[in-house]
């Protein structure tokens, strides 16, 4: 394999990786921004348009870098909106339906606090641009942890039926994070550039939920046997619903100017 | 009232009226009323933005719309706070206006029917906002001038994004000139009625012009806005729905066409055509949120009792 | 005005009534089929189905016959799938959303009664083919008003809570009903050819529904002072997510074969 | 035991078994399992392509699939009605299957991606079934069989509709033959699997065969799928996703590779990409329906206690 064979490949590899993240972080954006206007309070309203924004300005930059590396000349519209499903590849968990409230925010807890990991390895990696974009996450990223996980300890102490809908909420979101940690060519391949474990990640994230959860009273399960395989472009039927709203205008009027 | 002689002296001075300060209580129900409404107004308003959002075309604008409904949000919780310095419950206003006993601004109970909706809310209806806000930066009242001052940079900021907005569209397409013909077309009769009824009908102004709470008439701000807007229309390249516009050499300034008051005051009361879907919207959405407001208020008890901690 | 200006003139306002009809009974059939595998019984699902697929035939002949009016060689499914919000001319009522069971056959009634009323005119008028449409239409259309009539009393009389959620569901949908009779210029146009008084119409209407009215125990109400617009183009928020949905495949995938 | 004797004599002989007809109780119980679980799969059946109903591409298409999904409503409810004479109530078997009580066919716990997978499933997964259900319409218990003849007729028609859908996107863009080869490749192995595990590990089937419920053994009729299908899909000219499939001069069959059963376990025990929506879909509108079929019951109660008139 020449050198130039072997770059590229790596090209493959880290464009996979960074539109799995450029992916996940626009649908969680999108998501989220149903809420608008409709939240329980005017404050939630706020805290939850800017995590919104935080991912969509994450998306941003990983799509932007995406289509960089891709080098076809397109940009982080033509990625995000002329794109359909099985050309998709965010993790499954950022998709699924917003639910109510305790299930909104356990679902974003689960993928905020993995997307905390993913961006720890980046910012000890290599890539230099995708770096830059981790560190400049990171605090976000913090935040938005802090804030979903402040509400699950909130709902799981606060009256009978929020900690009921906390448990309902973890059931029906749980099952989707076996997918952060199955087996996964596209990141095992990015050694050594960014070194991820799957194996350690899993580890670690279970220690990093494990407090959060206790002082939810949500009782700890195990890593279930379902696996869902939107991070391979193979989605939940969520998504296309979400793709036709979201992409109306640039499939409706090709070539315009916004 | 020897009180309430001084109280005007205050102000006829122009100095500020602060929370701990005496006034006479019209003038604190004036404001109270004024002020929640326009709260309410933001509040309401997140609504037909909000619905393009997840419509935007693209990134830059989504995030743009996004913090624009989110900056709405924000007023709304300035205002409802500045309004709470006048001895009111917040949550109490919210539920008047849940139970339509309080109003909003009608031109929220415009529907957003295609993108460029979205450009001439910020050019035209934050245009219009900003020419009757900016008057009550000057407000007698301390905590609502400051608020203002705060809330129309903002939204002459988001004035700028919408306008640019349409500028970009005009420079598009042909479908995209004619969407954005489509939403001047229908904005702009109501925007000019955001400026309220004409100074011969218009209740209320002269205690408030005396209070220093309206400075300048509804027919004064709607001319201003009027004389403001018809360049920046002819530089969009658009046209203004209103074969009566024209520039008037003796006054200097445009005149324009008959208002429909009669649509004015259907809207107000209440059979526009989204009033029903804004509050049955925000009404669902506050029944739905009870529990997430009471398990929030439980927790803050509990942790009050545990002195601080929560129990494991 | 030449003779080929006044049909010309004759043709485009037929063209906007043709156009009405077409795009309200298309609204309707797929506000119906958001309900496919998801009402109260198999059975209502069937009915359901059947009054969708009705309603969706008669559109695609109306919506043929459109374009045939409208000389551009455009083809029913361009009709469809390729207008956008401002050029659809159907009754509002049809796109506001399905809420309960109640609420839809609320609409369903209210917009079925008087879409009889307009077969009935076009079946006594001159114009043959709509005629041929109407004659067709007359006898689903009569299935359809007895199928969601019949609902209406049966939740009138079946429990506390059935009774009250169908008032719930008219004070919402009733409304949309003023814009059945509000001036209309396509309609008054028509004549000779097809003649419609919309006074007449409406006190037909009253008269129509009075009876179930009754025996649904539901209050009588004025016409009121509402009044929606889409028979003109101008729509409520709903439409326009109905058409990114319905239209998502058409405009993603331009010169497909299906 | 003399009258099982009897009983399997006249099932020997090719008669069929009426509801009226004494029967044994293991007989009874197996039609019950297996002719709910057929109904629960119509059933369940009509969410995957009912999710393409409102982006139908075309009225046409939109209209055979509406067709479709109601088709398969009525086969839910014959086959319930079906079951219903062997003395057990509708309500309860639908229950049994919201509390997961009951299977249905595991292929509806695959989700719909892409328009094509409305036409694969007419072509692969109505084709299947109708492989698998021919040999009941010749079933010794009658109201099964019945039923079985006219839903098989059925689902011919909706399995040629399949067909045609996929000639046409064939001859379409070359996104469009993709799609109908993306499709292709995630229904292939699931419709394979369609037939249950292989023989060797397939319990029920001696019994079944000697009361005539189960004619044909599963490898038996997979193999005859794959040979049926193999052809059609070189007409539409898609290749199937597996590397092993050749024909075998030897046998006159088509030879296919390793089915992976550790996916259909998975997915039987209901941890499928769909188990999970599918029944918190049908529990939902189950409960929100409650409603609604109270009303009627109610409703249907007075007007019998009222001599067939409601009150006014």
């Amino acid at each position: 394999m020449s050198p130039t064979d072997s770059d590229s490949d790596h090209n493959k590899e880290l464009l996979c990786f960074v539109l799995r993240l450029g992916d996940s972080t626009l649908i969680a954006s999108q998501r989220l921004a149903e809420w608008a206007g409709i939240a329980p309070t005017l404050e939630e309203d706020i805290a939850f348009a800017n995590v919104a924004l935080d991912l969509l300005g994450q998306a941003r930059h990983l799509l932007s870098y995406a289509s960089q590396l891709e080098g076809k000349g397109q940009s982080e519209d033509d990625l995000a909106f002329l794109r359909d499903v099985n050309q998709f590849y965010n993790y499954t968990i950022v998709e699924i339906p917003n639910g109510d409230f305790a299930q909104t925010c356990a679902k974003m807890y689960l993928f905020t606090t993995f997307l905390m990991l993913l961006w720890d390895h980046i910012a000890r990696g290599a890539d230099q641009e995708l770096k830059a974009i981790a560190q400049k996450s990171i605090n976000e990223t913090k935040y938005h942890i802090e804030h979903f996980g402040g509400w699950l300890i909130r709902l799981g102490n606060g009256t009978t039926y929020s900690a009921d809908r906390l448990k309902e909420a973890f059931e029906y979101t749980w099952p989707y994070v076996s997918e952060f940690f199955s087996p996964d060519p596209c990141i095992s391949r990015l050694a050594p550039t960014i070194e991820i474990d799957l194996a350690v990640v899993q580890n670690l994230w279970l220690e990093e939920i494990s407090p959060t959860f206790l002082a939810a009273k949500l009782p700890t399960i195990e890593i279930s046997r379902f696996i869902s395989n939107g991070k391979i472009g193979l989605h939940s039927e969520h998504l296309g619903h979400i793709l036709a709203e979201m992409q109306f205008l640039q499939r409706a009027y090709p070539g315009g100017r916004w | 009232n020897e009180r309430e002689v001084e109280f005007n002296g205050h102000i006829a001075e122009g100095n500020f009226v602060e929370p701990a300060d005496w006034m006479p209580e019209r003038y604190r129900k004036t404001l109270i009323r004024q002020m929640s409404q326009h709260a309410h107004s933001e509040v309401v308003g997140m609504l037909p933005e909000g619905n393009w959002i997840l419509r935007a075309p693209t990134l830059k604008r989504k995030a743009i719309l996004i913090a624009k409904v989110q900056d709405e949000a924000g007023h709304g919780l300035y205002l409802y706070s500045a309004t709470e310095t006048l001895g009111v419950d917040r949550e109490n206003l919210y539920e008047d206006l849940l139970a339509g006993r309080a109003k909003y601004s009608s031109i929220f109970n415009y529907p957003t029917l295609n993108w460029a909706d979205v450009g001439v809310i910020g050019w035209l209806v934050d245009g219009a906002a900003i020419m009757n806000q900016v008057p009550l930066t000057r407000c007698s009242y301390g905590p609502y001038a400051r608020a203002m001052v705060r809330i129309c940079k903002e939204e002459s900021f988001h004035q700028r994004q919408g306008f640019d907005l349409l500028l970009q569209m005009m420079q598009g397409t042909h479908e995209q000139k004619e969407m954005v013909q489509d939403a001047v077309n229908r904005w702009w009769w109501p925007s000019l009625m955001m400026f309220g009824p004409e100074d011969k009908d218009s209740v209320h102004s002269d205690e408030s012009k005396a209070w220093g709470i309206k400075r300048i008439s509804n027919d004064e701000l709607r001319q201003s806005f009027v004389d403001a807007t018809v360049p920046q229309a002819e530089l969009l390249g658009i046209t203004l729905p209103d074969p009566d516009l024209k520039w008037d050499e003796n006054t200097g300034h445009y005149r324009f066409g008959k208002i429909d008051w009669d649509e004015f005051w259907r809207v107000v009361s209440g059979d526009g055509l989204c009033n029903r879907d804004r509050i049955a919207t925000k009404k669902a959405a506050w029944r739905e949120g009870a529990w997430v407001r009471e398990a929030a208020q439980a927790y803050a008890r509990n942790l009050s009792n545990n002195g601080g901690k929560h129990e494991r």
